[in-house]
């Protein structure tokens, strides 16, 4: 089956979210993500949305913002957005999805300012609760689009911390538990090397070369030894995935290039 | 005996807010957003005012657009469905109209400050924002170790208004309110006024016959505004969807400056009221309408 | 897909209190207290128990006269409409049946600990208790100076266990709650286990019909009790009536420590289960339901 | 009109409650007096039941507590505990009512421990929200019987303070406001002197002496120079209450002796 590459980023988002766990849930490609893996493999994980929703169904109708009344209906809880970061802040969140501007080799994220914060070059929205996520849940997944301007060495203004400058960093910073778990972009999933905490390759989305991920990395790109190929959509993986999003609003279908499985 | 807060939305704003107040417009993130007392506020050239919500949407860009606001205090200020608010870029990046100021938050930090302001306390502690660097361009946090543990202190806040919207009130200001909460009622609970925006008056029966709906008390509002159709574009549940298209346009329209300035012409100056707005709008509001009911579970109080 | 966490007020008692655990009971001062629960604590003859809650009327009298804490912490202790409980005062005064640990609390203090636990949170600041002398028996409160302000600083609590009420529950525990509140969201938060007492179980859609009345996520319940009457003499809105006679006579019977052990003969250890409890008031239970239905004002979550 | 004592506390109480005011209502008699307040002088008043009731109209049935479910019904709000503390931390409380087993000459009250803490003679029920009250209100109102052991000169355990030590007390604990406004005992009203802070008396019920009030006062108490007699209840404040609680449960009608007007 053909799939796009946002589909494929949705796909590989899905597959990080375990069964029974508890998802704080961005926009856009997060929303997916977490409806394909309680249809597939996690029928019992909780959704967390910031603005003070908990699901435990997928909503009925596709979102365009998280405040979408059809993703109050049949709700399974409907409270302050205080309480679920209580519960975030207590570690009862397995797993955060966030997007941004700009993303370092230790994984920091920057949806803030470009250039000097105090003249800034392009001021951008701001955290939202990216730099809540980023802090207090378990595991951080990072989606962004791969360009040298995006991934660069050093992000000058941390909004959602990573791993700050490397090993011992969340510690000493007094950070409770959390870290970037990987960083799904529309070239590859990197996620940081055990040792020294960058983000080095660990698959390549198919048809992607090595080059073409050194070309759009702002830092000096290396590959896990293990390195291998993405997988690609299964077939019953996209079936979901487009009976959420049919016309492909999020994903693109009518806009994006269309890939072919290799 | 009971007195009548009810008010006319020009009078709500022209008496209830103030050249240089802070003012929470909204707290809900993208629900149920006042964005019809933010086009009130431009009309009455209200300016120098410090806006404070986590998210709220488009209004935010408005409003800075419209040179209203010498402040933001904010989590997140943008377009969310469509992407970027360029007003809020313009401003910053090029003092067009002028340069605000901007106090960085996350949602859960401005939650905090809010709660701390309804707590009557001078701040509260949070494990969040360490390592970020929210907490060098905004100085007001205050990073305190505590034996082996490190904690940011987030100052409380507590806005001159709030400006909240609901789905129904009685002539006092007794409320309810269903759909996600966001920040709402630490809003309402830390401000020194509330106005409340209902998209109907009812009898005060009908709210004190289910007092957990209520979300902050009669006693803490100062103006209630029958007001219908307040929140759009966003949406209030049970009563009208969110107008995405609304979004997406103001995205397209605002990119220049000088298309900023027509999109506020039509659907802000040229418009006197909140009922012109809602005819300008027309059968594009009808639509947004829900038809169908979806009721909650009857929930008995009785006593004897 | 969804797993049940039905189970028997004996089951849950005996897997998931254990001996020596802080346990929460009831939390909305005089209102929907897990009496059923205590009895059975009582007949497993639970021990060294620390107990937690702002006010639980004769609750806490009678776990302490029957030997099951260790501690209690607490803002009130005794028989809110009859006067003092005497089994407090045998065991503080006379170590009868042994002398209990007091961690003392005022409902504000003891609603910040638990809420500091729900936060995760170490402590919460007050300018409450200042110049009372429970910051001097209860050591854990920290005086802060802060500028020129003063501050008690109140240590979070996370009990290992809470046993709340709700009037109706799915299997899962998402469950609806109206009335009072008391610290009953704080409670439910801040524990590491929680065991819901339910007056009915009804499907999930009826639950997830008002997601706004949830006051707890599913997610954080342990176990699910269908126990009609649990909280009986104590009160249930829309349900049934506080036994005021109830407590008037636990209060005369239980003067002499003889009277207690009769009182607790009779109402506790020989009976068998709540459902035995129950027939022994048989029509003194009935004449405690409510007959007058008072149904809240319908709300609508339409979306389309 | 004949009234028993109780219902002249009942309605000296209701007294103080000023209309449009937020009352934290206790039990039993302020409960009464904040209902006969509403319906005479105060119908503007909102009454804060700690258990997370706001009323602005007084329950259709009399009160055993404030949970009982007559106090839910056609209530204003129904909150948590934190939310009435939290607006009452702010400032928001005009007047607060509580009740105690021993009163000092500054108005500190003890509802703890009788003896040292650490081995008590007698163990009290302890604060429930009495601490809050006193120290968080505008004004504190306390109502206790008036007997030598409860009027005392220091109490050894301060629950609820009044003005501690004397002037300057409470500011210097760091108390943002309040203090002991009056104490209604059944034998007169007491406040504390504008410069000492030393509770005396402030008017005498009808019937009673000065040498009851001497004998039956724990200090050497004083009396102000434009002491009077507490005014009567009138007949629409006897026929109000007596509506409120036609048996007279929290009244004592049935038990208690009868005054007959002076």
């Amino acid at each position: 089956m053909e799939y796009t590459t946002e589909e494929l980023m949705v796909v590989a988002a899905a597959r990080e979210i375990r069964d029974s766990e508890i998802v704080f849930v961005g926009m856009r490609l997060p929303m997916l993500a977490f409806c394909v893996a309680k249809r597939l493999h996690a029928p019992n994980a909780i959704g967390f949305f910031e603005c003070g929703i908990v699901r435990d169904e997928p909503p009925e109708e596709l979102l365009y913002t998280m405040g979408d009344p059809a993703n109050i209906a049949g709700a399974s809880w409907c409270t302050s957005t205080n309480n679920l970061m209580f519960l975030m802040q207590q570690g009862l969140i397995d797993i955060g999805f966030i997007g941004g501007a700009e993303i370092d080799q230790y994984g920091n994220v920057n949806t803030s300012y470009l250039g000097d914060y105090t003249s800034p070059k392009v001021k951008l929205p701001g955290s939202g609760g990216a730099a809540d996520i980023a802090c207090l849940s378990n595991r951080l997944m990072v989606i962004m689009p791969h360009e040298k301007r995006r991934l660069v060495k050093n992000v000058n203004y941390i909004t959602s911390p990573g791993y700050g400058t490397g090993p011992g960093w969340r510690q000493e910073t007094g950070l409770p538990r959390g870290g970037i778990k990987a960083l799904i972009t529309n070239l590859g999933i990197l996620r940081a090397d055990k040792v020294t905490k960058v983000l080095i390759v660990d698959t390549i989305h198919p048809g992607i070369s090595k080059e073409q991920i050194i070309e759009n990395t702002g830092w000096d790109i290396q590959f896990s030894p293990d390195c291998s190929e993405t997988p690609p959509p299964t077939e019953e993986e996209l079936e979901v995935l487009r009976s959420i999003d049919p016309k492909g609003f999020w994903t693109k279908r009518q806009t994006s290039e269309v890939k072919t499985p290799q | 005996m009971p007195s009548s807060k009810i008010m006319s939305l020009e009078d709500a704003v022209s008496r209830h807010i103030q050249n240089g107040d802070s003012v929470v417009m909204g707290a809900c993130l993208e629900s149920m957003i006042p964005f019809a007392a933010a086009y009130e506020i431009v009309r009455q050239k209200k300016k120098d005012l410090t806006l404070i919500a986590p998210i709220s949407d488009i209004l935010f860009d408005i409003l800075i657009g419209a040179g209203r606001a010498r402040k933001i205090i904010a989590a997140w200020s943008g377009n969310v469905s469509a992407g970027l608010g360029y007003n809020y870029r313009r401003s910053i990046e090029q003092g067009i109209p002028h340069r605000i100021e901007v106090e960085d938050h996350s949602n859960f930090s401005l939650g905090l400050a809010l709660l701390a302001g309804s707590m009557g306390v001078p701040f509260l502690p949070t494990r969040s924002l360490l390592g970020t660097d929210l907490l060098k361009s905004n100085p007001r946090f205050h990073v305190q170790s505590l034996g082996e543990e490190t904690l940011v202190y987030v100052p409380s806040l507590n806005p001159d208004v709030a400006i909240l919207g609901v789905q129904r009130s009685d002539i006092e200001g007794n409320a309810h309110f269903w759909g996600n909460l966001g920040l709402f009622q630490e809003a309402g609970m830390s401000s020194r006024k509330v106005i409340l925006l209902a998209e109907e008056i009812v009898p005060k029966e009908v709210i004190a016959s289910d007092p957990n709906r209520v979300m902050i008390p009669g006693f803490k509002v100062t103006a209630v505004v029958h007001c219908p159709g307040f929140a759009h574009p966003s949406p209030v549940p049970g009563y009208y969807k969110r107008d995405h298209d609304f979004f997406t346009e103001y995205h397209r329209e605002t990119k220049k400056l000088e298309g900023f300035k027509n999109w506020l012409n039509t659907w802000v100056i040229s418009i006197n009221s909140h009922n012109e707005y809602l005819a300008r709008l027309g059968q594009r509001f009808e639509k947004l309408k829900v038809k169908e009911p979806l009721f909650a579970a009857p929930v008995n109080y009785a006593y004897r």
